[in-house]
């Protein structure tokens, strides 16, 4: 531990330049930047994104360190994202991080549950379990075909594995939610772990459906962050005390069973806590 | 086997530790965690009347001593929040509401609030240095004065003045709270401090001036607390920069009867009550003295 | 190539470091020294009418975050001081000197001395946190202004008053000063902290109290520089835990004309000040600017 | 380069115990106490001794680490020394330190000169030579036997080096002053190296003898110490500006040759410049 924050240390602020952006579908951009200290970024961790002059926003890293580049990508939602989405290449933005835990790979078989932006921690998790080596299935789904990310990774990812994608409007890949498919390949098959990140509702049924079929989940949980550095508390999930950017964002089966503000409950800003469906979600 | 109680103004603690006001304490379920982890109490979030957005991102910025945080006094508001100091009691864990408000009714207000809804004292936040009205009343002796009055006569649990490093004479805000009726006060709040990114120019916190927590300010908080407690009766509670046990020391040595830690938590997560607890413990054991009060103010003698 | 001169009330600089008060001023041997390894101008220990012991050691004790010292304003007394002015006055150093007194008569009387000696500015110490009769004078407005007007009546080389941090309201006393008639001020002098040995129970300090130096202030000097040069028409020189060119640069766009450096120089010896010029110099060239002046309270803007 | 200070640096305050003492003469005493960051410091190098109380006061090493002690030297001279020689075992003090440069160990032989206490830190250096293989005479002058410290480091010595003891009244070894028997030795025999520490007149005598005879000299110089962290500027020396605990205390010929304050004037503490027979001195 050091105990003073070097000056080299991950919560000080880089400014970086945009060096490649991409325009994943209309309202979901994603932004390639350099920056060390993300090369050794677990899938799963997130940065905290400066938007000079708007907000500090949590953004997942959506690639990391491919050709030295790591990336962010973004759903257009409010202030910042738009912000971020009206940035061009040279333009700059700040980055602390990478924070949180992200996902522990495993040995086995795996399941990977996305859904739109959600998606965006489960793109390097891919290529992290490809490397180790791990088997795995992924499930990406949309509300329609112009609302999914990372179609051209999710097709590469076709080759090798088996991939579905769903759509609620059947626009892309089959009609129907992921949860449809998670019941589907989980009752008809032996996973050793579901990994899942999208709107709450849906990581919530997957849980639901995972511990019926007695197979683990790692899910990713959002909720509004303003620290970062587990210090404030407004990310918290009762009752067991949770910080999303510090003991998260990534939670397993065993927190997930005791964390009944999972699918639940939500704090805006203020700290208040209110019903999940109240909350305005970026998905 | 020394004794760690510790006797603030009829607030028991069984060990001289505890939460800082701000750090973790908007839920109950945190402030449970934490009590678990070792402290003896918890200092809730600064609440007020109103539910309160604070200022937009950025509202913290790491510094290589500390911390600069410019939250802007965030808070659900009394009426949502009575309900996490009630569930913290249902789990006995002593609770320290903090409250802020701009005038001594509304203050009076909140008081009488935390306490039915059982708070076991009650810290004014008449300090916060980046919030307008609120700064200004650790400034101004007659003002405070009047808030800690109007507290007092509503209340019956203690009342702990949450004093300001930023003035001139600390010692005189102190003694203004202490004839006022505080039955304990707290030094020190944030120093008031800033940071410019250098590659874009721009002060980082939304709010540009913020306070400075941390490392860097633990020799500010252990003058002001020999300060304080050699001019004062009541007890003074320690705050600012304890980051390891011979920290704590410091500032019972300077004459605080007990210490809150925040900023600590980020460098050493919640294990740093239990590592002060127990350095504490093992301190007094080493040198024969029997109770926490044994070395309270010993600086003093010379 | 950009320009590193600055123009600070009609002290032409060559770059904009100089040495702080009371670190290596005593000879003018070291301030040469200071000077030759990239000091654009030294400012003096704080000389005083008569000759001043100080206190007795320990005068400095470091701590995690910097040091403290409580040196009590130790000199030789006016006279024999004017000779080392002199000596830097051949070696073409230009020389602020530093001067304290308990009244403006005082003031006046040290003022004319060191401009006859060749000063080329004075710094008025109206600020060193623990020497009874100084600190006083810049939180008393009023006795401030005294001062200040009476050493301009009676000078012509540019007067710069040096600014406490330990005052409730800085840009107040800032302000004070400019009105009348200080040409520029510093900020900040140190601020009023303390550590105790806690294997003893002892102040580690001889005098107890003394002021906070280095990295742990430099968040709370950005905060003043920004503040007053918000405030305040004449140039504000920035001072306070710069110990690598971004504080410096940080410094400047926070609206400082130029930067004082003194307890860095512990941690880097005198590489510093190279180090410093050659940092702004590059920051400035990778980005267009001409001059140091291009860069000075940037972050005003946002 | 640490940017902060530890709580381990240097720069800490330790409080130490007496762990061993030795009354060396009436009015000179060596304390011994375990110190860890004293094991790696050079013979030379100084402490800043805090008594309790008193004053703060640099003393130099007069052992290092033998069987894990390591001990400073008092005269008795005024307040701190005299605290310090009332203490006895058990008795606590503070130390912060090494500071300075210390002896720069050569290869060749080696005349050392030492006069009283200026002998203390002169012991460890004759280990360190000895360690190193480097040969060496000593040159040990007091005014009386009954102020000449370290006689049974001096005796033990004797046994295989050439050792010269001298006092002013004869009363032990042979009767005179050091700087007789160094111009006797430098005329007669080669020297890479003369190490010097005592009163400076004779340190300067010392070197000027040197220089005569083409001889370099390091020469332990003595200053008032304030801060002892290189920043008060109360220990310079005219005129190049050197700091008696940062660049010194131990000096070279080619600087002795510019220093032209060596032997000649001081500081006394409030940082005036007075002749040096003016100043009260320890020796
Ligand atoms: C761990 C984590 C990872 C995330 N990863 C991604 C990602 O990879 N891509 C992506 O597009 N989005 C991601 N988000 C969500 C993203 O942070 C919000 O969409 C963004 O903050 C919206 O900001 P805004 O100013 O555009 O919207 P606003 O207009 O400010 O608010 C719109 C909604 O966005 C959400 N939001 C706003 N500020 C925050 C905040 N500080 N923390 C959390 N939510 C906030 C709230 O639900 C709010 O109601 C992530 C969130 C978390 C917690
Ligand atoms: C690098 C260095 C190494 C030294 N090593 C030794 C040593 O090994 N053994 C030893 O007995 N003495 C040593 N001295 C001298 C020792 O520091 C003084 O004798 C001691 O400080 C006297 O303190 P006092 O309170 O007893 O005397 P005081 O009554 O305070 O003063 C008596 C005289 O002691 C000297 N003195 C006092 N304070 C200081 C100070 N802070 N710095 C330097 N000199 C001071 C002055 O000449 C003064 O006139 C060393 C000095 C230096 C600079
Ligand atoms: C993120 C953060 C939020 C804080 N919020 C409050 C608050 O709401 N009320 C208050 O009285 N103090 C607040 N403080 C100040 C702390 O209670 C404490 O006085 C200060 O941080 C110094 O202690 P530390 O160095 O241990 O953190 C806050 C501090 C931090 C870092
Ligand atoms: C040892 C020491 C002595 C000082 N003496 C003086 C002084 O005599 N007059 C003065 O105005 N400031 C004095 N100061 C304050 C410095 O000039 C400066 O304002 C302060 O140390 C902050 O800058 P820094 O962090 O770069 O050291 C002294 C500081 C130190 C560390
Ligand atoms: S955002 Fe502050 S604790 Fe997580
Ligand atoms: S004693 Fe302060 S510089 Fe040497």
């Amino acid at each position: 531990m050091t105990l003073l924050g070097s000056p080299i240390s991950i919560d000080k602020i880089r400014i970086v330049k945009i060096i490649k952006e991409k325009i994943e579908v209309t309202g979901i951009k994603s932004l390639f930047f350099k920056d060390k200290l993300c090369y050794d970024a677990n899938p799963g961790q997130f940065l905290m994104v400066w938007v000079l002059g708007v907000d500090e926003v949590p953004m997942s890293l959506s690639s990391i360190a491919i050709n030295n580049l790591s990336s962010i990508t973004i759903a257009k939602i409010g202030d910042a994202t738009n912000k971020l989405h009206s940035m061009t290449l040279g333009d700059r933005f700040g980055i602390r991080g990478p924070y949180g835990n992200g996902f522990k790979l495993i040995d086995g078989k795996a399941l990977i549950v996305g859904g739109g932006i959600g998606l965006a921690p489960l793109m390097p998790l891919t290529k992290e379990l490809i490397k180790k080596g791990v088997e795995f299935t992924l499930i990406a789904g949309a509300k329609t075909k112009a609302t999914l990310p990372f179609k051209d990774t999710i097709n590469t990812l076709q080759k090798n594995h088996e991939v579905c994608v769903t759509t609620d409007d059947g626009s892309y890949g089959t009609c129907g939610t992921t949860t449809d498919l998670v019941e589907d390949y989980l009752t008809k098959k032996r996973f050793d772990m579901v990994y899942t990140c999208g709107p709450e509702n849906m990581m919530w049924k997957v849980f639901q459906i995972a511990e019926k079929c007695k197979t683990l989940v790692q899910a990713s949980l959002e909720r509004h962050i303003k620290c970062g550095l587990g210090l404030c508390g407004h990310c918290v999930i009762d009752p067991l005390g949770l910080r999303i950017c510090k003991d998260g964002p990534v939670f397993s089966s065993e927190v997930l069973r005791e964390a009944t503000d999972f699918g639940k409950h939500s704090r805006i800003p203020n700290g208040r806590k209110i019903p999940i469906g109240k909350v305005k979600t970026f998905k | 086997m020394p004794n760690l109680m510790v006797d603030l103004a009829g607030l028991k603690l069984r060990n001289p530790t505890m939460l800082a006001a701000g750090v973790m304490g908007i839920s109950s379920s945190l402030m449970r965690r934490v009590a678990k982890a070792g402290a003896a109490a918890v200092v809730t979030k600064s609440i007020g009347v109103e539910p309160r957005l604070g200022y937009s991102n950025p509202t913290v910025v790491a510094v290589r001593c500390g911390l600069i945080n410019a939250m802007g006094l965030s808070n659900p508001g009394i009426r949502a929040f009575t309900n996490e100091i009630m569930l913290l009691k249902q789990f006995k864990v002593p609770v320290v509401a903090s409250i802020f408000a701009g005038n001594s009714e509304r203050f009076s207000q909140l008081a009488q609030y935390v306490e039915k809804a059982g708070a076991n004292a009650i810290e004014l936040n008449v300090s916060c240095p980046n919030v307008e009205g609120v700064s200004q009343i650790c400034q101004d002796t007659s003002l405070l004065f009047k808030v800690v009055e109007a507290v007092k006569s509503v209340t019956s649990v203690p009342i702990i003045t949450k004093l300001s490093p930023n003035v001139t004479d600390i010692v005189h805000v102190a003694k203004a709270a202490e004839e006022a009726g505080s039955d304990a006060v707290t030094a020190i709040n944030t120093v008031r401090a800033m940071a410019i990114e250098i590659e874009t120019g721009r002060p980082i916190l939304a709010n540009k001036i913020g306070g400075l927590s941390g490392p860097a300010i633990k020799p500010i908080a252990v003058r002001c607390v020999y300060e304080i407690s050699r001019a004062l009766k009541i007890p003074v509670i320690g705050c600012g920069g304890v980051t390891c046990w011979q920290d704590a020391i410091e500032l019972l040595l300077a004459g605080a009867k007990a210490v809150q830690i925040g900023t600590a938590i980020k460098y050493k997560e919640l294990g740093i009550f239990n590592e002060i607890v127990s350095g504490i413990k093992k301190y007094l054991e080493d040198r024969g003295y029997r109770k926490v009060d044994d070395i309270v103010g010993l600086s003093h003698q010379y």
